[in-house]
C-alpha cells in the first residue's frame, strides 16, 4: 500500500492539498513576521482570523460583493490590529498575554454575531477558479498550479513582495531597524510607535484577508470555530521561516504538504492510527527546524516595548 | 504607610480592570437585552455566592495555579512555555494508567506516586522543547505549540484504544474515556462540596515555587539565565541545562495539573476530541493568570483565584441570563486585555516610587561628600 | 435583509435605552402585575359620568375594523346608559397628522377618553398625551403604552379566531384550495391570516391555502379581483380581512362558495355566503378601561381582547347550515383555545428543563438536535408548559458538571446532560438531587440509578440506510467517508454507513479519514478533495466541520449524505439524504414517565422504528426510483428487524 | 519666526549654538541645572565631568532626546525649538552616541539610509547613498565598507559609521558622546585627525569626555560640569590637567603608578600553543604562549580586536580552546568549565561589564554573589543563606562605596559607574589568586579608574597574579611589571617595563616585529 504513495496521482493531490492549506498560513504568516520584524507579537492572529471570516462571508452573503467582502474582512483585522497595536504599543502590555486575549474576544464575536446575524450554516458563491491562459494549459502542472482561486494566486504572490517591501524599500528598512534597535531608529527621527501601529494594522488585515480566504475562497461556508487553531500554526510558521518571507512559504509548504501526505495515507488505507498521521505535520515541523539550526536570531526587540526615556 | 497603600492598590489593579472589562461587556449584554446589573449580580453570586460556588471557584483556580506556577518559573528563566496543554494531557494520561493499572494500593501512596509520575510526564513533554531550544536553538514557541497538537492526538489514540474503559470498548458509543479510579485513590475531599486536597497541594507548592526562585541556588540559577545568559555563563552556570530545567519544571507543574484534574474532579480521563476539553484551557488560561499574578507565584495564587471566579462565574451568569455562551468568551477576552493593559500604571508607578527612593539616597550622600561650591566661584 | 433588521434593532434599543433611562426615572410605573380581571363583570358597577371619543382611520360602517369600535361604544351605552356613556367620533382620519390634531382637540377640549383606534397613531399619541395628564387615552392595536400613565393599550388575539376559521374552512372546502384576501402583511390582519393557515394545516395539512395579500386597504377592485383569481385556482372557501374585502365576498358569493370574516359580523352582508365571523367585542377591555379609570388609575395597561375574555366572539351564521361536525369541531377548537392550548397533548404539569451541551445551539450538528427537539416540544406543549434554558459549549467538562449541579440545585425539574463525557459527573451530581431527572445522552447506561433516563440515537440505522444508497448512486465505486475522531456517536454512523455500502455492493471502496478535530472546516475540506482525487463520487461524514467537506463534493458535482441534522438547506444540489435526530419523541416518552412519578432508570433509544430518527430525502434531487425502493425497503427491514447491521 | 524657517527645512549653516539656562528634572533627580553652554564654528568645545554629571542630559536635550524643563536653546541667535531628532537633524545638529544607535543586522549603507527620504520614492537608493558614504570617507579619512554589516565592524569602525551618519545628514555641529571610551590608542589618534580636518572645515565639534589628557590634547575650550550645575568654561590652553580635575571631582586627586619592583614568585597561569576559533569571522588566537607569575601585573597591549577577548575568555573557560594548554598553579585546566575555575579562586572582570559581568533585573546583593552563589559561604545544600548575603553586600557596598539605596536595589536603577563597581567589588573581595582584568577602567570617572589601579596594585602586592588587559597605553605603563603585546591572536613579544617605550609598544601593536623595527 505504501508503494502506492508514489504514484503521479497522490503526488499531484498531495501538492494541490499542499497549495491549498498553505493559502490561509500564507495570509497570516506574513502579516506576523511583518509585525514581528517589527517587534511586536501579535498571538491574536487567530482572533483576527476568525472574525475575518466572519465579516467576508456575511458581507458576501448579503451583498455578493466579493471585493466588499474581502475589505470588510481586512478592514476588521486591521481595526483589531490597530487595538491589539495600542495595546501593546501605547500602553506597552505584555503582548503574548494581550494576544491571548484578542483571540478569545474574536472568537467569541465570531461566534456571537454569527449566531444573532445568520443563526444556521450557509453557503456563498465565493471567489471563482481562475484558470492562468496559457499556464494552465500546460500538463499536468498547468492544473496543479494555474488553475485556483485569485486569493490563492494572491497568497503566494505576496511572499515576494512581502520579501521585497522587507528588503527593498524605505520601510522595510524601518520595520527591520524598529524590530532590531528601536533606539537607533528613534535617534534618526523615524517613529517607532508608527511603524510599528503600521505593521500590527497592517498584520490585523493579513488575517483578516487569510480568514476571508478560509470563508468566501476556499470553502464558501462559514462555521462556528472554523478556523480551529490555524492562527496559532501561521504565527509558529513565522518563527519556523526566521522571520522571512520566503522562510515563511518554506514552512507553510512542508506544514501543508505533510498535512496532504497524511490525509492520502489515511485515504490509501495504510494501516497507522489516524491520531498518529495527524501528528505528521507537527511532528516533521519540529523535526526540520531541529536540524535546519536557523543562522537567524529573533527580531532583538520583539515583545520588547519601546518607550524614549526621560 | 505610604507604600502598603501602594502595594494594595497594585496588587488591586487587575480587579479594577476587570471591572473596566465588566463595563464594556455591560453594553453587550444590553445590545442583547439583559440587563448588566442581573448579569453580574449572577456573576457574582455563580463565583462567591455561596460555598459550593465558592469551592466551584478555587477548584477551577486549582489547575490555573499549578500551570501558573510553571509559567513563574519558565518564565523567569525567559522561556515561554505555551505547552501546557500538552504537559498537562501527558501528566495525566501517564498518572491514570498508573492509577487503573495498580489496584489495592493504600490510597496516599497511589496519589504520591501518580503525582510524581504525573509531574515527571510533564516534565519529559516540557522538557523536549527545552532540549530544542538549548540545543538546537528551536524556539519555544513553535515547539510548544506543536508539542499541543500531538499531545492531543495522543490523548485521543489512548482514550479510544489502549486505555479505554474496557464497559466502553464493549459498547456500541465507545465514550472515549478511561474506567474510574478506584474510590481509595481520589483526592480528600476538604468540605462536603467538589474542592479536593489538590487545592491545598497547590497553594503549597506555590510558596514552595517561591522558595526555589528566590531562596535556592536553583532559583537563582534559573532567574540569572532567564535574565543574562552571557553573565550566567560567566557566573559558571550552564545555560543549556537551566533552559531545560526551567521548561521541565514548568512542564512539572503542568502535568501535575492534569494529575489533579484527574483524581481530584472527575477521577476518570474523558476527551472530546480537543485539547480543552480534557484541559479546560488551563494550560493557556494559567499563563494569564500568571501574568495576572505579575509572574510572582504568591501572587499568583489570589490572580488564579480572580480569573477561577471570572470563569465559573461567567458560565453562571449564562445559565441565568440566557446570554449566546460566546459572548462569555468575548468578554473573558477583554478582561484578559483589560487586565495586562492595566499594568501600565503599576509600572509607571513603580517606577516613579523607585527613582524617588534612589533620589533621596543619592542626594544624602552627595551632601556628604562634596565640599561646597568653591569651585566654581574660581572660574 | 433579516441581518441588517437586527443590527437596526440593535441600533434602535440603544437609543430606546438611553432615552428610556432618560424618561424613567420622574415616572412611577403603575403596579402593571396586580392581576386585571379579578372577576367577569356581570354587573356594570356604578360609574361616573364619562365622555369618550374616538378617532379612527376609516369608516364607521365600514364592515370592520373601525365598525368594530364603533359597535363596542353601542354597547357600552347599552350597558351603562346613554346618560353615563356619552361619545364622539372623527371617522375616516386616515392622514395621521389630521388624527394628531383631532386626537389633542378632544383632549383639550374636556374629553374623559380619547381612543386612538389605529396602530399608526402611535407617535403622535406618545406626544400628546404627556401634555394632558388628566385625560385617559387609549391606543389600539397595540400593546405599547410607551410608559405613559394615561395610555391604556389594546389589541386582539385575532389569530385565534382565525384559528378557529381555518378549522371550519379546512373542513368545508371541497376543492381542498382556500383562498385568503389580506391588506398588507402586518399587524392585526397578519396575525389573523397566520391563524387561519394554522387552523387550516392542523385539520388537513394537504389543503393548499392561498394567501395573496393586496397592500391596499380600499381597493375593493382589487380585492373582486383577486378573488376571482383565487377562485379561477380552485378555492371554493374564502376568507380575508379589512374593508375591501367586501369586494371578495361578492365573488365568492357569486361562485357559490363560502366565506370566513372578521373584525365584524360580515353574515349580515352575504347571509348565504358567510359561515362564521370573528367579532371583536372592545366593549370588553373598554370596560375595563373605564372601571379602572373609576378608580383613578388612568393608563398604563395593555389588555388583549381573546376568545377566552370575551373580547372576541365566534359569530356563526345562523342562515347557514354548518354540518354538525364542523360546528363540533369550532366548538371544541373555541373551548381548547380559551384553556390555553390547542395541543392534543396529554396534559402535563409545567416542566423546567436544563441542556447542558458541549458545542453551540447552532452548531449545524450535535447540539442543534436537542436544541431543535426542545423548540419542538415547546411547539407542542406550549411555551407556558415546557420552559427551558441551556448551557453551550460547556466543551470543559468540569465547568458542565458545575452547571449540571447548579440547573439541578436551582429547581429545575429535567436536567438534560447532552454529551457522553458527561457521564461521570452526572453519576456524582444525581444522587444529590433525587427530585430531579437527569438524562444522559447519548449512551445507554443510567448507572443503575432510579433518576438518570439515559438516551442514544442509533445512528448506524441511519448510516446503514444512507450507505444503501451511496452504494447504487456512486459511480466510481468509490466513497468517501470524512469523521472527526473515531469514537462515540460517529463512529457508530461511520461503522453503519460502511456496513451498508458493503452490503449493497462488497466491492466499493469506501474511503474513511478521521481528521481527529471537529472543528477544522478547512481540513475536512481538504480530506474531501484527497478523497476525489482518489476518485470518490459520494460522500457522508459527520460533526460540525464537515459543510467543509459538503462544499466541496458539492463543487465537483458528487452527492453527500448527511446526518445530525437535515443538511438539505445548506446544499440543495447535492444532499440526497440526512438522517435527522427527533429527540423530542424520547424527551415526550420520558416527560410522560415523569408525569406518573418515574424519574428516571430508563434508557432509551432514538431509531428509525420509534421516529426518534427520520430519514429526510431531499425533494430537491431526483433521486433514482430503485434508489428511492430500496432506501424505503432498508427502512422498513431495519424497523421491523429483517435487516440486522454488522458492525466491526 | 526665524525658527519657522529653520524647521521648514530651510538650511542654515551653523555658526554658533547657544544654551541659556537649561534644567532638567527627571523624577527625584535634577540632571541639569540652570546650564549655560555654546558652541562656535570651527572650534572643539569639550564637555568634562565625571559619570552622571549631566553631559549626556544636556545633549540629548539639545538633540531632541529629552525636552529640557526651562531654558532656551539658540542657533546663530536665534531662538529655536527642538523637539526631536528630526528637529535636530534639520537644523545641522548630528550626535555619535556613546552607545551606538546602529542596527546590528543592517548594512553600513542601510543604517545611514535609515529615516531618510529617498530619492526612488518607497524604494530605498542604497545604490545612490553607499557612493556618497564613499565619497564623504574620502573626505575625511573615513575608511569604511559600505556593504558591510554592522556585526562585522569593530568598535572604531562603527563609530565610523555614526559620524557617517551625522554627516550624511549635513550635520554642521557633531556632538560626541565620550567617543574614545571605547577606541584604542591608534583609533583615538585617527579620530582626533579627523575631528581637526572637519573643525578647519568650519564644522563645530562638542566633546564629550572624562578623560583629561584627551580634552587638552583636543578642544579649544573646555566646560566643566558637576551635579548637574555648571562648574565653569576655559580656553584650554589656560588650564592643566590638576585643576581640571579638582574641577571634575571637586577636590584633588593623585595619580598613582607602580614605582616598586616585586620579586616574581611562581607561576600561577601558564599558556602553551593555545589556539582559539572566535565568533563571527574574528580571528581568534593562534599559538598563545604566555606565564603569568604570583605578584606581578603583566600589562597585555594591543588594538582592539585583535584577540583580548578571546584569550580572556579562553583562560576563564567561557571559550573552548582549539588546541594547545592552559595550565592554572601547574594544574592542567584546559577545556574546565567556568565554575570550577571560578573555585580556583580565579577572578574575571570582563571587558563588556554591562552585557557579561552583571544581572540588570538581580538585586545589588545578588549580583554580589554572581560568581559564587553555590559557594558554602552563601548557599547550603543548595538554598540560599540570605543573612550572609546581605551582610556581604552590607559589606562591600560600603568598603567599595557604591551607591546605592540599598542592597536590595535593583541594579539596573543604578548609574553606569556603580554597577562597574559592582563587579570589581565582587572580583576583588574574594581574595582571589589569579585575576584577570579586561579594560577594568574603561568607562570610569577619574576618581573611580584610580581606585580600580590602586586595587590592582594591592592584589598584585599581596601575591596575587593580575593580567591586565587595557587598550589604554597610559595605563598599562603606568600599572604593568612586564607588558605583553598581541596582534592578530599572537603575541608579538614580551618586554618588561624598563625596556618598554610608547614607540616599541605601540609599533608591535601594529604588527611591526623587532627585528623589523631596526
Amino acid at each position: 500500500m505504501i508503494s502506492d504513495l508514489f504514484s503521479l496521482t497522490v503526488l499531484l493531490g498531495i501538492i494541490s492539498s499542499g497549495i491549498r492549506l498553505a493559502t490561509p498560513y500564507l495570509f497570516a504568516s506574513i502579516g506576523e513576521a511583518f509585525s514581528q520584524r517589527s517587534g511586536v507579537l501579535n498571538l491574536g492572529v487567530e482572533g483576527q482570523m476568525i472574525l475575518g471570516a466572519f465579516t467576508a462571508f456575511y458581507v458576501v452573503m448579503n451583498t455578493e460583493n466579493l471585493l466588499l467582502g474581502v475589505l470588510a474582512a481586512m478592514g476588521v483585522g486591521a481595526l483589531m490590529g490597530l487595538a491589539m497595536g495600542f495595546v501593546s504599543i501605547t500602553l506597552q502590555a505584555q503582548q503574548g498575554i494581550s494576544g491571548i486575549g484578542f483571540y478569545l474576544f474574536g472568537l467569541g464575536m465570531s461566534n456571537l454575531l454569527f449566531q444573532l446575524l445568520v443563526g444556521t450554516v450557509e453557503t456563498v458563491s465565493g471567489f471563482p477558479k481562475v484558470p492562468l491562459p496559457i499556464l494552465s494549459d500546460i500538463p499536468v502542472i498547468g492544473e496543479l498550479f494555474f488553475d485556483h482561486n485569485i486569493l490563492v494566486y494572491l497568497a503566494f504572490l505576496i511572499v515576494p513582495i512581502a520579501s521585497f517591501v522587507l528588503n527593498k524599500t524605505n520601510l522595510g528598512l524601518k520595520i527591520r531597524s524598529v524590530g532590531e534597535n528601536p533606539e537607533a531608529a528613534d535617534s534618526l527621527g523615524v517613529s517607532v510607535s508608527k511603524v510599528r501601529y503600521f505593521t500590527t494594522i497592517f498584520g490585523g488585515a493579513m488575517s483578516g484577508l487569510s480568514g476571508a480566504s478560509l470563508s468566501i475562497a476556499l470553502l464558501n461556508v462559514f462555521q462556528l470555530g472554523m478556523t480551529a487553531g490555524q492562527g496559532f500554526i501561521a504565527v509558529a510558521l513565522v518563527y519556523f521561516g526566521a522571520w522571512r518571507p520566503w522562510g515563511v512559504l518554506a514552512g507553510a509548504l512542508l506544514f501543508s504538504l505533510v498535512n496532504g501526505l497524511q490525509l492520502w495515507i489515511q485515504v490509501l488505507g495504510i494501516n497507522i492510527p489516524s491520531e498518529f498521521a495527524v501528528m505528521m505535520p507537527y511532528i516533521l515541523t519540529i523535526f526540520v527546524l531541529t536540524l535546519s539550526r536557523s543562522k537567524y536570531g529573533a527580531p532583538s526587540a520583539l515583545t520588547k516595548p519601546f518607550e524614549r526615556e526621560g | 504607610m505610604k507604600s502598603r497603600l501602594n502595594a494594595i492598590l497594585d496588587a488591586l489593579l487587575p480587579l479594577f480592570a476587570t471591572l473596566a472589562a465588566l463595563l464594556v461587556g455591560a453594553i453587550m449584554l444590553i445590545i442583547l437585552d439583559v440587563n448588566p446589573l442581573v448579569a453580574y449580580g449572577a456573576l457574582l453570586n455563580g463565583a462567591f455566592g455561596s460555598s459550593n460556588a465558592l469551592a466551584e471557584t478555587l477548584v477551577k483556580a486549582t489547575p490555573l495555579l499549578l500551570v501558573g506556577l510553571g509559567i513563574c518559573i519558565a518564565y523567569r528563566g525567559n522561556v515561554i512555555n505555551i505547552g501546557g496543554e500538552g504537559q498537562m494531557i501527558v501528566g495525566a494520561i501517564v498518572a491514570t494508567w498508573f492509577g487503573l493499572r495498580y489496584t489495592n494500593m493504600p490510597g496516599w501512596l497511589m496519589i504520591t506516586l501518580a503525582m510524581m509520575l504525573g509531574a515527571l510526564a510533564g516534565a519529559v513533554w516540557g522538557g523536549i522543547p527545552g532540549v530544542l531550544k538549548a540545543y538546537f536553538n528551536v524556539n519555544e514557541i513553535l515547539s510548544t505549540v506543536m508539542m499541543n497538537a500531538i499531545a492531543v492526538q495522543l490523548l485521543n489514540f489512548v482514550l479510544t484504544g489502549p486505555m479505554i474503559d474496557p464497559i466502553q470498548s464493549e459498547k456500541a458509543s465507545q465514550i472515549p474515556q478511561t474506567a474510574r479510579l478506584e474510590e481509595a485513590y481520589r483526592l480528600p475531599r476538604l468540605v462536603p462540596t467538589r474542592l479536593h486536597l489538590g487545592a491545598l497541594i497547590a497553594v503549597g507548592l506555590a510558596i514552595l515555587v517561591y522558595f526555589l526562585l528566590w531562596r535556592t541556588t536553583l532559583g537563582y540559577r534559573i532567574r540569572s539565565v532567564g535574565q543574562n545568559k552571557f553573565a550566567s555563563r560567566y557566573a559558571g552556570i550552564k545555560v543549556e541545562r537551566y533552559i531545560i530545567i526551567a521548561l521541565m519544571l514548568s512542564g512539572a507543574l503542568a502535568g501535575l495539573a492534569g494529575v489533579t484534574q484527574v483524581y481530584g474532579v472527575n477521577f476518570r480521563m474523558i476527551t472530546d476530541g480537543s485539547t480543552s476539553g480534557f484541559t479546560g484551557r488551563a494550560g493557556y488560561n494559567g499563563i494569564v493568570a500568571a501574568l495576572f499574578g505579575s509572574l510572582h507565584p504568591i501572587i499568583t495564587i489570589p490572580a488564579s483565584i480572580l480569573f477561577g471566579a471570572l470563569l465559573v462565574g461567567a458560565n453562571t451568569m449564562q445559565r441565568v441570563t440566557q446570554v449566546p455562551s460566546a459572548l462569555i468568551t468575548a468578554l473573558n477576552g477583554l478582561v484578559v486585555v483589560f487586565v495586562v493593559s492595566s499594568e501600565i500604571w503599576r509600572k509607571k508607578r513603580q517606577q516613579k516610587r523607585l527613582t524617588i527612593a534612589i533620589e533621596d539616597q543619592e542626594f544624602d550622600e552627595f551632601s556628604n561628600e562634596i565640599p561646597g561650591h568653591s569651585v566654581e566661584e574660581a572660574s | 435583509m433579516k441581518k441588517t433588521k437586527i443590527i437596526l434593532i440593535f441600533a434602535l434599543m440603544l437609543m430606546l435605552i438611553f432615552t428610556a433611562c432618560a424618561q424613567q426615572t420622574p415616572v412611577e410605573e403603575p403596579d402593571v402585575e396586580e392581576p386585571s380581571s379579578e372577576e367577569p363583570v356581570e354587573e356594570p358597577e356604578e360609574i361616573e359620568k364619562l365622555s369618550i371619543a374616538i378617532v379612527s382611520p376609516s369608516s364607521i360602517n365600514d364592515f370592520a375594523f373601525t365598525q368594530s369600535i364603533y359597535d363596542a361604544m353601542l354597547a357600552l351605552q347599552e350597558e351603562y346608559g346613554e346618560d353615563t356613556i356619552e361619545f364622539v367620533y372623527s371617522e375616516n382620519m386616515f392622514i395621521v397628522d389630521d388624527a394628531a390634531a383631532a386626537i389633542r382637540d378632544y383632549a383639550a377640549s374636556g374629553y374623559d377618553l380619547v381612543i386612538a383606534h389605529g396602530s399608526q397613531y402611535g407617535s403622535s399619541l406618545q406626544e400628546i398625551a404627556p401634555d394632558f395628564p388628566e385625560v385617559s387615552f387609549a391606543w389600539g392595536t397595540t400593546v405599547d403604552t410607551f410608559g405613559q400613565d394615561n395610555i391604556f393599550a389594546y389589541e386582539a388575539a385575532s389569530d385565534e379566531g382565525g384559528y378557529v376559521n381555518g378549522v371550519m374552512a379546512a373542513m368545508l372546502t371541497e376543492s381542498k384550495v382556500i383562498g385568503v384576501v389580506g391588506p398588507v402583511e402586518t399587524g392585526d390582519a397578519k396575525l389573523y391570516v397566520d391563524g387561519f393557515v394554522e387552523g387550516v394545516k392542523a385539520t388537513d395539512p394537504e389543503i393548499e391555502v392561498l394567501v395573496t395579500y393586496i397592500n391596499n386597504f380600499s381597493d375593493v377592485a382589487l380585492a373582486a379581483e383577486t378573488a376571482e383569481t383565487q377562485i379561477a385556482a380552485g378555492a371554493d372557501v374564502m376568507t380575508g380581512t379589512a374593508q375591501m374585502v367586501v369586494g371578495a365576498i361578492g365573488k365568492i358569493q357569486e361562485n357559490g362558495g363560502y366565506w370566513f370574516g372578521t373584525q365584524a359580523d360580515q353574515a349580515n352582508f352575504a347571509p348565504d355566503t358567510v359561515v362564521a365571523s370573528q367579532v371583536y367585542h372592545w366593549e370588553v377591555i373598554l370596560k375595563e378601561i373605564i372601571e379602572l379609570r373609576s378608580q383613578g388609575i388612568l393608563g398604563g395597561r395593555s389588555f388583549v381582547a381573546n376568545l377566552a375574555n370575551g373580547g372576541e366572539v365566534m359569530a356563526f351564521n345562523p342562515e347557514i347550515e354548518i354540518p354538525d361536525d364542523v360546528k363540533a369541531a369550532a366548538d371544541q377548537t373555541i373551548a381548547e383555545i380559551k384553556a390555553g392550548g390547542v395541543s392534543e397533548s396529554p396534559e402535563i404539569e409545567p416542566l423546567d428543563i436544563a441542556i447542558v451541551s458541549p458545542s453551540s445551539i447552532n452548531d449545524f450538528a450535535f447540539t442543534q438536535s436537542i436544541y431543535d427537539a426542545m423548540l419542538a416540544l415547546q411547539d407542542e406543549y406550549g411555551e407556558d408548559t415546557i420552559n427551558f434554558v441551556y448551557s453551550e459549549n460547556m466543551f470543559i467538562v468540569d465547568d458542565a458538571a458545575a452547571a449540571i449541579r447548579d440547573y439541578a440545585a436551582s429547581g429545575y425539574n429535567m436536567v438534560i446532560a447532552h454529551g457522553s463525557q458527561y457521564g461521570s459527573s452526572l453519576q456524582e451530581i444525581a444522587p444529590d438531587f433525587p427530585e430531579v431527572s437527569f438524562a444522559w445522552g447519548t449512551t445507554v447506561d443510567t448507572f443503575g440509578q432510579d433518576n438518570i433516563y439515559a438516551y442514544e440515537a442509533a445512528s448506524h440505522e441511519g448510516g446503514y440506510v444512507n450507505g444503501v444508497m451511496a452504494a447504487m448512486l456512486t459511480e466510481s465505486k468509490v466513497i468517501g467517508v470524512v469523521g472527526p475522531v473515531e469514537t462515540g456517536d460517529a463512529k457508530l454512523y461511520v461503522d453503519g454507513f460502511v456496513a451498508g455500502v458493503k452490503a449493497t455492493d462488497p466491492d466499493i471502496e469506501v474511503l474513511v479519514t478521521y481528521i481527529n478535530n471537529f472543528s477544522d472546516v478547512a481540513l475536512a475540506a481538504e480530506t474531501a478533495e484527497t478523497q476525489i482525487a482518489a476518485g470518490a463520487d459520494v460522500m457522508t461524514g459527520t460533526a460540525q466541520m464537515v459543510v467543509g467537506a459538503i462544499g466541496k463534493i458539492q463543487e465537483n458535482g458528487g452527492y453527500w449524505f448527511g446526518t445530525q441534522a437535515d443538511q438539505a438547506d445548506f446544499a440543495p444540489d447535492t444532499v440526497v439524504a440526512s438522517q435527522v435526530y427527533h429527540w423530542e419523541v424520547i424527551l415526550k416518552e420520558m416527560i410522560g414517565l415523569r408525569s406518573e412519578g418515574t424519574l428516571g432508570g430508563q434508557s432509551f433509544v432514538a431509531n428509525l422504528a420509534n421516529g426518534g430518527q427520520v430519514m429526510a430525502f431531499n425533494p430537491n434531487i431526483d433521486i433514482p426510483e430503485e434508489v428511492m425502493e430500496a432506501a424505503q425497503a432498508t427502512i422498513q427491514g431495519i424497523i421491523d428487524g429483517t435487516i440486522t447491521i454488522e458492525l466491526p | 519666526m526665524t525658527d519657522l524657517e529653520l524647521n521648514s527645512g530651510k538650511k542654515v549653516r551653523i555658526e554658533s549654538v547657544t544654551m541659556q539656562g537649561i534644567t532638567k528634572r527627571f523624577p527625584g533627580v535634577l540632571a541639569n541645572d540652570r546650564v549655560d553652554f555654546d558652541v562656535k564654528a570651527s572650534e572643539v568645545h569639550a564637555l568634562l565631568g565625571e559619570n552622571g554629571a549631566g553631559k549626556s542630559t544636556l545633549m540629548k536635550i539639545l538633540y531632541g532626546l529629552y525636552h529640557q524643563d526651562s531654558g532656551e536653546i539658540y542657533i546663530n541667535d536665534e531662538l529655536v525649538k527642538i523637539n526631536s531628532p528630526t528637529d535636530a537633524i534639520n537644523l545641522g545638529i548630528g550626535m555619535i552616541h556613546q552607545h551606538f544607535m546602529l542596527v546590528p543586522t543592517l548594512t553600513v549603507t542601510e543604517n545611514v539610509a535609515l529615516g531618510l527620504p529617498s530619492s526612488r520614492g518607497p524604494l530605498t537608493d542604497l545604490d545612490r547613498v553607499s557612493k556618497r558614504i564613499l565619497e564623504l570617507a574620502d573626505l575625511y579619512g573615513l575608511r569604511i565598507d559600505p556593504n558591510a554589516y554592522i556585526w562585522q565592524l569593530s568598535v572604531g569602525q562603527q563609530q565610523r559609521v555614526e559620524i557617517i551618519k551625522a554627516l550624511y545628514r549635513g550635520a554642521d555641529l557633531l556632538i560626541l558622546d565620550e567617543p574614545t571610551a571605547v577606541l584604542t590608542p591608534q583609533e583615538v589618534d585617527e579620530l582626533f585627525g579627523i575631528m581637526r580636518q572637519m573643525v578647519n572645515d568650519g564644522f563645530g565639534l562638542i566633546f564629550i569626555s572624562h578623560k583629561l589628557h584627551e580634552v587638552i590634547e583636543i578642544s579649544h575650550r573646555v566646560t566643566v560640569l558637576r551635579n548637574g550645575k555648571k562648574v565653569g568654561t576655559r580656553p584650554t590652553s589656560e588650564v592643566d590637567k590638576s585643576e581640571l580635575a579638582k574641577w571634575m571631582v571637586g577636590h584633588a586627586i593623585d595619580f598613582i603608578t607602580t614605582t616598586d619592583q616585586i620579586q616574581c614568585g611562581e607561576v600561577r597561569l601558564k599558556l602553551e600553543n593555545v589556539s582559539c576559533e572566535s565568533d563571527r569571522g574574528a580571528k581568534g588566537l593562534k599559538d598563545i604562549n604566555l606565564e603569568l607569575c604570583s605578584g606581578e601585573i603583566l600589562g597585555l597591549a594591543g588594538v582592539s580586536g585583535n584577540g583580548q577577548r578571546d584569550l580572556a575568555e579562553v583562560i576563564v573557560g567561557l571559550r573552548k580552546v582549539s588546541s594547545g594548554k592552559i595550565f592554572l598553579e601547574d594544574e592542567d585546566i584546559t577545556g574546565a568549565d567556568v565554575d570550577v575555575l571560578i573555585k580556583k579562586m580565579l577572578s574575571y572582570i570582563p571587558e563588556e561589564r554591562m552585557r557579561d559581568g552583571m544581572i540588570k533585573d538581580f538585586t545589588v546583593a545578588e549580583n554580589l554573589i554572581l560568581r559564587e552563589h553555590d559557594q558554602p559561604k552563601y548557599s547550603d545544600n543548595g538554598f540560599l543563606k540570605l543573612k550572609s548575603i546581605e551582610n556581604h553586600a552590607k559589606e562591600l557596598i560600603k568598603l567599595f562605596q557604591i551607591k546605592t539605596p540599598s542592597h536590595k536595589t535593583m541594579a539596573k536603577s543604578l548609574s553606569g559607574g556603580n554597577i562597574q563597581k559592582i563587579v570589581l567589588a565582587r572580583e576583588l573581595s574574594r581574595k582571589p589568586r589569579t585575576i584577570i582584568a579586561a579594560q577594568p577602567t574603561r568607562g570610569l570617572d577619574i576618581g573611580a579608574a584610580e581606585y580600580v589601579r590602586e586595587q590592582l596594585i594591592i592584589q598584585r602586592n599581596n601575591g596575587t597574579a593580575v593580567l591586565l588587559i587595557s587598550e589604554d597605553l597610559d595605563e598599562i605603563f603606568a600599572l604593568s611589571d612586564r607588558i605583553a603585546v598581541i596582534y592578530e591572536g599572537k603575541i608579538m613579544g614580551i618586554l618588561s617595563r624598563e625596556d618598554a617605550t610608547k614607540e616599541k609598544i605601540g609599533l608591535l601593536m601594529a604588527g611591526v616585529l623587532p627585528a623589523e623595527q631596526a
